[in-house]
């Protein structure tokens, strides 16, 4: 069974620690300055999803673009547990629930200018949002806000519905006062609230799809150049008023971000102090493993935090014969879980073996292990032949098992299923896709999946906020399953669940409210629509030249708006 | 004289220069340009020329290689002018031919006895003893080793080379073989081995030769008449004896007072005609007469009015304006009426 | 000359045409021959959350519902003309030469590659040289010092060279000299020469040794081959007869004579890398065509991959007539009518 | 001592096969202002001996041995490097097809340049106005114009001419042709024959004329040398060798060729057999497979390897026929037999 | 009764007046073919042969990897967790050579690497001889009908051979076994994947081989024992295929087996770049791009590296002298 115990450094004070050891900056500040200038240099193996507030859907993307964009409310910059409170950014205050938590405000504030010196006014901040309702636009963004808000009927969006009355979902009573209606009660919209869509953009200044190239600032930052797919730079912004900003230090005097960097040479780099940080905040690479762990001396300049992410396996209950709870039980069983938590990484750098889905850090996680694999962890195989010989087929059956292409460790971890499951006559084909297409064409088509009996698919789900609504709610309810494809809950249909959902939503009471998601996580791993493979951890590698790190438990990884530069 | 053997009359080949995707015609190399002449059966007709004059050609006409731009081919009577492939076949067995080079003209993949018997495949004819027999019987006409049937081309010298390269010729018992420069390739004391057993072959097997060749004295020992080509047509036609002995064309003339004589006391005293420059391209050649632009004897009609090739004593054409050793003058511009 | 030129650019557009259509059809046919609807391709042009009917309004704009000859139509006027295209809040202008607009990433294809252009040309054209000096260097004292110790370390060499794939040598070299010793960057990095040249050469210099040493290494076995072809060449027995010193022998006649059919080669080799340097750039990680070929299909972006191809094949059928037409600045003999 | 002696020349070529002795032993001398020919088949190692003159075995896998003297000088064991400065300037060479035998990427004139300019320091333009010379009095029409023209852009009779201007740019003391009219038709090869034979007049050199065809060196040469299998089998002047023949080689070839001058429509006496493998030259006698006479000798022949001895005045011949029965072979079976028409 | 490569059959004395060199005095030579006689000088050339040898012993190895690998019991797919250390991934002890394992166990799972080296070799040389047989074929049949037929026929083929040398054929074949789906032409999985590959790879290398083959053919056009067979009354297949093939075996022979370690490369590189036979059957290129990620383990790089280094240079050796002994002039 694996238990919750988040790595936390043990009892050492982090006071002053300039040093850092091992997971120094989970809680503490390592290396603490005030000292402004100097430039950060960061890399990122790959690229932004977008750098438009409207359409980026990464964490280290929503941890940076604080960098340049002010949402109305924000996680707080700072290490530990206090890093997943909220706290106002744009907005005065958090936001204030009317009508049973149907209809919250934000009052802004005064003062905060974009780059160009026009004052920012909820005018800008609903612009934002309206158009990021256009997901044609803007495909890799959420949809929270479209799918909560009160629109009116047949709104499509700024651009396609330019003269379309918002009002009845957004309202601007006066340049300082925004007010959001939802659909449903909803009581904690303030998570809402702090997403990128809020960040204001200036209906004048936005050139659609092309905004990317250029993000009018609001944040202490903002852009110099932008190559797309090489890099960009991010110079002061001198519009920026510190007065009416206490969340930000903005220490350096500009960022440097390179893209596109041979992971294995961002580690290289960042462990010889040539680079400050990998913006992407998902760990070291595993050739870089074998050079840290061994030495505590290197070992002590890392940090592993666990994320909000869980990498799992949907079961998908339309692909006969998993449509027989005895058979994904089987699978459930016969799964090698040590094997899949080496696939992803080992310990460090895939993370903590998952018995269920919530992660540990998400308020509603409970220990409980409803499939056992077994006393290792290595698979129950007569467990597992037993619910197979109930299933009807004893001696195993047969199908395929999709991953993305591009991801090793997903690859990896299908390759461990395929073997572990051999073990019992499930024979499992490997179906890899291209990332852009994975759930918008195959896997997360059901249509595709079922007529290509993709039984099983490898997939991933990081929490959007540290709450049971901002983890579950887009995996587990059925309803946001699109027959058009690109839905990331791929296999739970389960009425039940819905139904737990909407009462957890209404629900206000926190401690209920996170009861009915344990509940939830419960009944979905008893339909074993989903084998839990990994709580994602990351091994972090912190450079020597960087001031003022700390890990933040919002995103997982490194806050990028306290650092700063030696 | 008996009916013509072969008879070839204003025979010509024109070969297009051809250009880009299309392969457009541009202009056309006038390799022949109407030729007409007579071979009877038992002889042996004499082609010289220098290089390029369209010897080879005239062969590959004849055999059918290439096909003609113009003229007419007879054979035995038969015009095989334009004969379709799948005619030609049975007649292919009667008309040979001998090829220059002893290293080409043999399939190195193939071995002596493939060589010599492929006539038999090609043709489908069945031999009384099987074929192996009836090649060993070839090889051993032609002064080669029957044993040496299953040998391949590379382990013979050029001489045996070109013995087999006849043998394969005299396959198919023909009447007509064409020599192209059947020696030229070989040296002077295989040459000589060779140039004998075509003529052992030519009593023993009662051939008729047309033999292709540049130098004029090998033509001189094996012909009984001699043509004389330049650029593409014949400049005179005669029997051995009066074409060496008295050339009436000028050229006829040069060439042979430019052929090196193996004799060094008569050197001094022999006079000799030195033509200038090169033969002429025939993609361009000259208009009219074509030799006036080397011609000594040259003069303003040669380059307007093309002469004919004239009978001007028993067995003697020429194509001259100016003739030499003419017997008695016929008036040249008279035939031009 | 000019008209030479002229027709071959027409033949190069010609081909470049067929290139396109290849490959167009290729990219459009075959999912569909796998059973794609029009709706399936639009599907990941519309974001996540498209309602079906969003979909088939989508698949309907971006014309893919239109015969295939239609699409490629519209898809060689963008070339020509630039295009617009439809696709929801707004119509999107992709000017000439609009080869395609990646839906993906909301980018004209064109000026994406433009951008990283220089990349390759820096990577294929910086290796270039040090292998053609290196290669044909090693080749020529291979030839001339033939049976040397020299030659047969060169020649294991050169073999050993060519028979080790690219992404083999590149991760080798990347973990001795970058990860491990830490004297050239890992790759990914690229400052454009204008920029600063010293750190231009720098970043891109594993990649420029590794690319060259397997190039090298064929250029040497061809040069070597080339050479002593050429070394036994008449017109080398000439020179040497003429008294000239054995370097001027070497260089100035042999290494003329030998360079030519390597020159083919070059042009080829070169054109296909500046088209992409597919497995150099994915080694190390380079921001140039081949990476972003590699990227375009990873992501299966058709419009990018269409563009791609089609600029590589623009390079080699560019590369074939720069070096047809230095054939003829090189060799005299070949004329460009 | 004369200009030009050969003693005992040997080169040898190792092969996989075996040794190749191209030239076997070869001696000969030759003065200022005469022409020697050297006739033999094909194989014979008449081009070996022509390149070995020149040094251009050197640095190849060629075994020299015996001694060359020009003028005063030993070659076989001088440097390369010094042979270098005497090629193309004390001695030059002709070869057989001149378009191989020019460089096709460089104008005929830069040809001539630069063989003029290695051994004349001069400037390119003299150079190049002594080029234009040369071509002129090679007899190339328009040499001023024609000197900027490629190789193949000249027809085969101007391309030899070229290559004579080549060879003579320098003023060679021994100039070699090695059969510098095979390629050419007759109307040519006599136009450059008669060249040839003013220009040595004009320059006084040595000429070697390398050549299998008997009647060329009938035209040309004063003294003769018959190679066979590598070696001198007979040497005399012109008169000896078409007079006076004593080898039976010499006889087969003159047996063997069809005469212009003669109507003879007798069978021509060829040479039995084949030219023999120079790695496994016969034993005795290379001749003596295919000598017809080779029963007169007493068994000698495929035994004892025969000497070159001199009958008289000059006149050498490898044979071990007594004297007197070649002489009387000659004139009672051979000779007869060639005049009979 | 034609031989173009196959040993002569009879064997009776005879001294030949013929001229070979050496044969003076030795007694009898039988025929000896062109191809007997390359054998004889591929014999002399040691290394050539030793080349020769490794491809044997790799067809051997392809044809026998489950004896092989059985023999150590290991299965290419198997993992061996057990042996990898949890915390970084990468064998205990380093590599995990040991008697059991010969080359190692990879990181992340423990799968043996010598069987699979074993087996990649399946894969590579599979794919790489069937592409090599499909350009041949192809290369061939075009090669020959362009330079025989001439004319407008010629210069389609030689315009449509032009039109696949301008292919970035890497890019497109990348793409074309990206976009190729999982089940097709009636065929799945590996089938499927190799032969795509083979297709892919064949299909685009032909040009190579057409060229060398119309130039040949172009020249034996111009030799006189086709125009003999053609005064002989012989047609247009006959001259093809008894005149003119023999002569273009050596050829073909000595280009396919030059084009075999180009197509092995060919392979890995597509493997290498994700898009060959899917895992977790073994590749050498596939192993390679797994590998890339654990350079410091370097035996996870250096077997398969070695694996392929190793196939290309025996067949480029063995290559070389087949030329060499076949074409001895373009020595
Ligand atoms: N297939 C062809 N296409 C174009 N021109 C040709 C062709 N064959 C021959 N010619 C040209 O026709 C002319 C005559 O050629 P032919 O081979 O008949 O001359 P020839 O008298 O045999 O010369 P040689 O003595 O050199 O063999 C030459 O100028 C030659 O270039
Ligand atoms: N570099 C070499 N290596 C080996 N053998 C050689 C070499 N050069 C010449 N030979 C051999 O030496 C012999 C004499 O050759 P050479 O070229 O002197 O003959 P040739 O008398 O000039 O004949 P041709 O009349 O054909 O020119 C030939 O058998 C030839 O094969
Ligand atoms: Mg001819
Ligand atoms: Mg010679």
């Amino acid at each position: 069974g694996g238990s919750t115990t988040t790595p936390t450094s043990s009892g050492a004070p982090a006071a002053g620690g300039a040093t850092g050891e091992f997971n120094g900056a989970l809680t503490a500040v390592v290396n603490p300055s005030d000292k402004k200038g100097g430039i950060l240099k960061l890399a990122n193996a790959g690229d932004w999803d977008s750098l438009d507030p409207g359409d980026t859907y990464y964490g280290y993307s929503w941890n940076f673009i604080r960098l340049y964009g002010r949402s109305l409310v924000m996680f707080k910059s700072a290490p530990g547990k206090t890093g997943n409170e909220l706290t106002p950014d744009l907005a005065e205050g958090l936001g204030t629930p009317s009508d049973d938590a149907k209809t919250w405000t934000y009052k802004l504030k005064a003062g905060v200018k974009f780059e160009d010196g026009t004052p920012v006014t909820s005018k800008d901040v609903k612009y934002g949002v309206e158009r990021s309702f256009d997901k044609e636009v803007f495909p890799d963004g959420y949809t929270y806000f479209n799918d909560f808000l009160n629109w009116p009927k047949d709104y499509k969006g700024a651009y396609k519905s330019p003269d379309a009355n918002t009002d009845s979902a957004i309202e601007t009573p006066d340049d300082q006062t925004i007010v959001f209606h939802l659909k449903q009660p909803l009581s904690n919209f303030d998570y809402f609230a702090q997403l990128p869509a809020t960040i204001p953009v200036p209906k004048a200044k936005d050139t659609g799809a092309k905004y990317k190239e250029h993000v009018i600032a609001t944040g202490p930052y903002k852009f110099d150049k932008n190559e797309i797919g090489k890099g960009f730079t991010l110079v002061r912004n001198d519009q920026w008023d510190p007065a009416t900003d206490p969340n930000r230090k903005a220490l350096p005097d500009g960022y440097d971000v390179a893209t596109n960097v041979n992971a294995d040479d961002i580690d290289n780099r960042v462990l010889a102090g040539d680079l400050d940080v990998d913006v992407t905040g998902t760990g070291v690479q595993p050739a870089a493993l074998g050079r840290i762990l061994p030495d505590p001396a290197v070992k002590a300049g890392t940090d592993n935090p666990t994320g909000t992410r869980l990498w799992y396996t949907s079961i998908n209950g339309n692909v006969p014969p998993l449509d027989n709870l005895e058979c994904r039980k089987a699978v459930e069983y016969a799964a090698d879980k040590t094997a899949l938590q080496t696939a992803w990484g080992g310990e460090f750098a895939g993370g903590q073996i998952a018995t269920s889905l919530l992660p540990p850090s998400i308020p509603g996680h409970e220990d409980f292990n409803t499939w056992v694999p077994g006393a290792d962890n290595k698979g129950d195989v007569t467990k597992a032949k037993e619910a197979l010989t109930a299933c009807g087929q004893p001696n195993g059956f047969e199908t395929n098992i999709s991953y993305r292409a591009e991801r090793p460790k997903e690859k990896a971890a299908a390759e461990a299923l395929q073997q572990s499951l051999g073990r019992v006559g499930i024979k499992l084909t490997l179906k890899p896709f291209p990332q852009t297409d994975y759930f918008a064409l195959y896997a997360g088509k059901p249509g595709y999946a079922k007529d290509n009996k993709l039984g099983l698919a490898m997939n991933g789900w990081q929490s959007d906020w540290p709450d049971g609504f901002g983890f579950l709610q887009q995996i587990v309810d059925s309803r946001v399953i699109r027959e058009t494809g690109g839905s990331s809950n791929v296999s739970v249909r389960d009425p039940e669940v819905d139904k737990l959902i909407d009462q957890a939503m209404e629900q206000t009471d926190p401690n209920s409210r996170n009861g009915i998601w344990t509940q939830i996580d419960k009944k979905v791993m008893d339909d074993a629509y989903i084998l839990p493979n990994v709580w994602a951890k990351a091994l972090l590698v912190r450079s020597k030249n960087a001031t003022n790190v700390f890990v933040n438990d919002a995103y997982g990884m490194y806050d990028y708006l306290g650092m700063g530069v030696k | 004289m008996s009916e013509p053997l072969l008879s070839v009359e204003g025979l010509e080949k024109h070969f297009p220069v051809t250009k880009g995707l299309l392969q457009r015609q541009v202009a056309a190399v006038k390799a022949v340009d109407g030729i007409s002449f007579d071979v009877v059966k038992g002889e042996t007709l004499g082609l010289v020329g220098e290089s390029g004059c369209g010897k080879t050609t005239t062969g590959r006409l004849i055999t059918r290689l290439i096909e003609p731009t113009g003229g007419k081919i007879r054979f035995e009577g038969n015009d095989i002018t334009h004969m379709s492939q799948g005619r030609m076949r049975p007649l292919r067995r009667d008309v040979q031919m001998i090829f220059q080079d002893p290293y080409s003209s043999l399939n190195p993949r193939h071995t002596v006895g493939a060589i010599v018997g492929a006539p038999f495949r090609i043709q489908g004819i069945k031999t009384e003893h099987g074929t192996k027999k009836a090649v060993q019987d070839i090889l051993e006409l032609v002064g080669l080793n029957p044993e040496h049937y299953n040998r391949y081309p590379h382990e013979f010298s050029g001489g045996q080379r070109q013995r087999i390269g006849i043998a394969r010729t005299l396959a198919l018992k023909p009447k007509l073989i064409i020599a192209d420069e059947p020696v030229s390739a070989l040296d002077v004391s295989i040459q000589a081995q060779v140039v004998n057993l075509l003529e052992d072959l030519q009593s023993e097997l009662d051939l008729t030769y047309l033999v292709i060749a540049h130098d004029l004295s090998v033509v001189r020992h094996i012909s009984d008449r001699v043509a004389v080509m330049y650029l593409g047509k014949i400049v005179e036609l005669a029997d051995r004896k009066s074409l060496y002995e008295s050339p009436m064309h000028p050229y006829t003339n040069a060439l042979l007072s430019a052929v090196p004589i193996p004799d060094p006391k008569g050197r001094a005293q022999r006079e000799r005609i030195r033509l200038q420059g090169d033969v002429p391209s025939p993609l361009n050649p000259p208009p009219a007469c074509r030799f006036h632009t080397r011609c000594w004897k040259a003069q303003e009609i040669c380059k307007t009015i093309e002469p004919p090739l004239e009978t001007l004593a028993t067995g003697h054409q020429v194509a001259c304006h100016f003739p030499e050793n003419a017997p008695a003058t016929p008036e040249p511009a008279a035939t031009t009426a | 000359m000019v008209t030479y030129i002229i027709r071959r650019l027409i033949w190069s557009v010609v081909m470049l045409s067929i290139v396109s259509i290849i490959t167009f059809a290729i990219f459009f046919l075959v999912p569909r021959l796998a059973g794609a609807t029009s709706e399936d391709m639009a599907a990941r042009y519309v974001g996540r959350t498209a309602s079906a009917e969003q979909v088939k309004v989508a698949a309907e704009k971006l014309g893919f519902n239109d015969p295939l000859i239609v699409q490629y139509g519209r898809f060689a006027k963008g070339i020509v003309a630039g295009a617009d295209y439809d696709y929801g809040p707004g119509v999107e202008r992709c000017p000439a030469p609009c080869f395609g607009y990646s839906f993906l990433t909301r980018l004209p294809v064109w000026p994406d590659l433009l951008d990283r252009l220089p990349v390759t040309i820096s990577l294929a054209l910086g290796a270039a040289v040090i292998w053609v000096i290196a290669g044909v260097a090693t080749g020529v004292l291979s030839a001339l010092k033939r049976g040397s110790f020299f030659d047969r370390a060169a020649m294991s060499i050169a073999l050993a060279g060519v028979s080790m794939p690219i992404f083999f040598t590149g991760m080798v070299s990347l973990v001795l000299f970058s990860y491990g010793l830490k004297i050239t960057v890992a790759g990914g990095t690229y400052t454009p020469f204008l920029t600063n040249p010293a750190t231009w050469a720098y970043d891109l210099l594993l990649p420029w040794i590794t690319l060259a040493f397997l190039y090298a290494a064929g250029y040497a076995r061809l040069t070597r081959a080339g050479m002593l072809e050429t070394m036994n060449e008449d017109y080398i027995r000439t020179a040497r007869a003429k008294g000239l010193r054995e370097r001027t022998v070497v260089v100035k006649h042999g290494l003329r004579g030998a360079l030519t059919p390597i020159l083919t080669i070059f042009g080829l080799d070169l054109g296909l890398l500046l088209g992409g340097a597919v497995l150099t750039e994915s080694t190390y990680s380079l921001p140039g065509i081949g990476k972003y070929a590699i990227d375009a299909i990873g992501r299966q972006d058709l419009p990018q991959v269409m563009g791609v191809t089609l600029v590589a094949a623009f390079f080699v059928v560019v590369a074939n007539l720069v070096v047809d037409l230095l054939y003829a600045v090189v060799d005299p003999r070949v004329r460009l009518v | 001592m004369s200009f030009l002696e050969l003693k005992d020349l040997q080169v040898h070529f190792p092969t996989d096969d075996g040794l190749v002795k191209s030239v076997d032993g070869l001696s000969f001398a030759l003065e200022r202002g005469k022409t020697l020919g050297i006739v033999g088949e094909s194989g014979s190692g008449k081009s070996v001996t022509s390149l070995g003159i020149l040094g251009l075995h050197k640095g190849g896998r060629a075994k020299l041995g015996g001694e060359i003297w020009l003028d005063g000088e030993e070659l076989v064991g001088a440097s390369a490097e010094h042979v270098r400065t005497l090629r193309g300037k004390k001695m030059a060479m002709i070869f057989q097809d001149p378009l191989s035998a020019m460089h096709p990427f460089y104008t005929v004139g830069s040809q001539i340049i630069e063989a003029y300019r290695i051994h004349n320091d001069v400037s390119k333009k003299v150079a190049r106005k002594h080029a234009i010379d040369m071509l002129g009095r090679v007899g190339i029409p328009q040499p001023d114009r024609r000197v900027d023209s490629y190789p193949h852009e000249f027809s085969g009779g101007m391309r030899q001419r070229a290559m004579i201007a080549m060879a003579l740019s320098c003023d060679p003391e021994l100039l070699i042709a090695d059969e510098p009219t095979t390629a050419l038709d007759v109307t040519v090869q006599a136009q450059i024959l008669d060249l040839m034979r003013d220009l040595q007049r004009d320059f006084n050199a040595a000429l070697i004329i390398i050549t299998h065809d008997l009647g060329v060196v009938a035209e040309l040469a004063d003294d003769i040398l018959v190679m066979y299998g590598g070696k001198c089998i007979e040497y005399g002047t012109a008169e000896d060798i078409f007079e006076r023949p004593e080898h039976p080689y010499t006889w087969g070839l003159l047996g063997s060729m069809p005469r212009l001058d003669r109507d003879r429509t007798e069978r021509l006496l060829p040479i039995k057999g084949s030219p023999p493998s120079l790695i496994n030259v016969p034993a005795g006698c290379a001749f003596h497979p295919r000598c017809t006479f080779e029963d007169r000798t007493g068994g000698k022949a495929s035994t004892e390897v025969p000497q070159l001895v001199e009958t008289e005045g000059g006149h050498l011949v490898r044979c071990h026929l007594p004297r007197d029965t070649r002489r009387s072979i000659w004139e009672t079976e051979i000779k007869p037999s060639l005049e009979a028409s | 009764m034609t031989a173009p490569l196959d040993v002569p059959g009879s064997d009776f004395e005879a001294t030949p007046e013929a001229v070979l060199a050496g044969q003076g005095d030795i007694k009898a030579i039988q025929g000896r073919s062109l191809g007997q006689i390359a054998w004889m000088r591929l014999k002399r050339d040691k290394v050539a042969l030793a080349g020769g040898l490794v491809v044997i012993f790799l067809i051997l190895v392809a044809i026998f990897a489950p004896l092989i690998a059985g023999a150590f019991g290991q299965d290419p797919t198997q993992f061996n967790s057990d042996l990898i250390d949890p915390t970084t991934l990468v064998p205990k002890g380093g590599t995990g050579i040991g008697a059991d394992h010969l080359f190692g166990v990879e990181p992340v799972n423990g799968r043996d690497i010598f069987s699979r080296v074993v087996y990649g070799a399946r894969i590579s040389l599979l794919i790489a001889f069937l592409a090599t047989l499909l350009s041949v074929v192809i290369g061939t049949l075009l090669g020959v009908t362009a330079g025989y037929f001439g004319g407008i026929v010629d210069s389609i083929i030689s315009k449509a051979m032009d039109v696949f040398l301008a292919f970035p054929i890497l890019v497109f074949a990348i793409a074309l076994a990206g976009v190729v789906p999982d089940s097709a032409f009636g065929l799945t999985g590996d089938t499927l994947r190799v032969s795509l590959l083979i297709f892919i790879i064949g299909f685009f290398s032909w040009p190579y081989i057409g060229r060398i083959i119309r130039g040949q053919t172009l020249s034996l056009r111009e030799r006189e024992f086709v125009d003999a067979a053609r005064s002989l009354g012989a047609r247009g297949p006959y001259i093809i295929f008894r005149e003119m093939l023999p002569n273009l075996i050596a050829p073909i022979l000595i280009y396919a087996t030059l084009l075999i370690p180009t197509n092995v490369i060919f392979e890995a590189s597509l493997s290498f770049l994700g898009v060959g036979v899917r895992p977790p059957t073994p590749t050498w290129g596939g192993m390679l791009a797994d590998a890339v990620r654990f350079y410091t383990v370097p035996h996870f790089l250096f077997f398969p590296g070695m694996a392929i280094f190793i196939t290309v240079l025996a067949f480029n050796l063995f290559g070389d002298g087949l030329r060499d002994a076949l074409d001895p002039k373009a020595r």
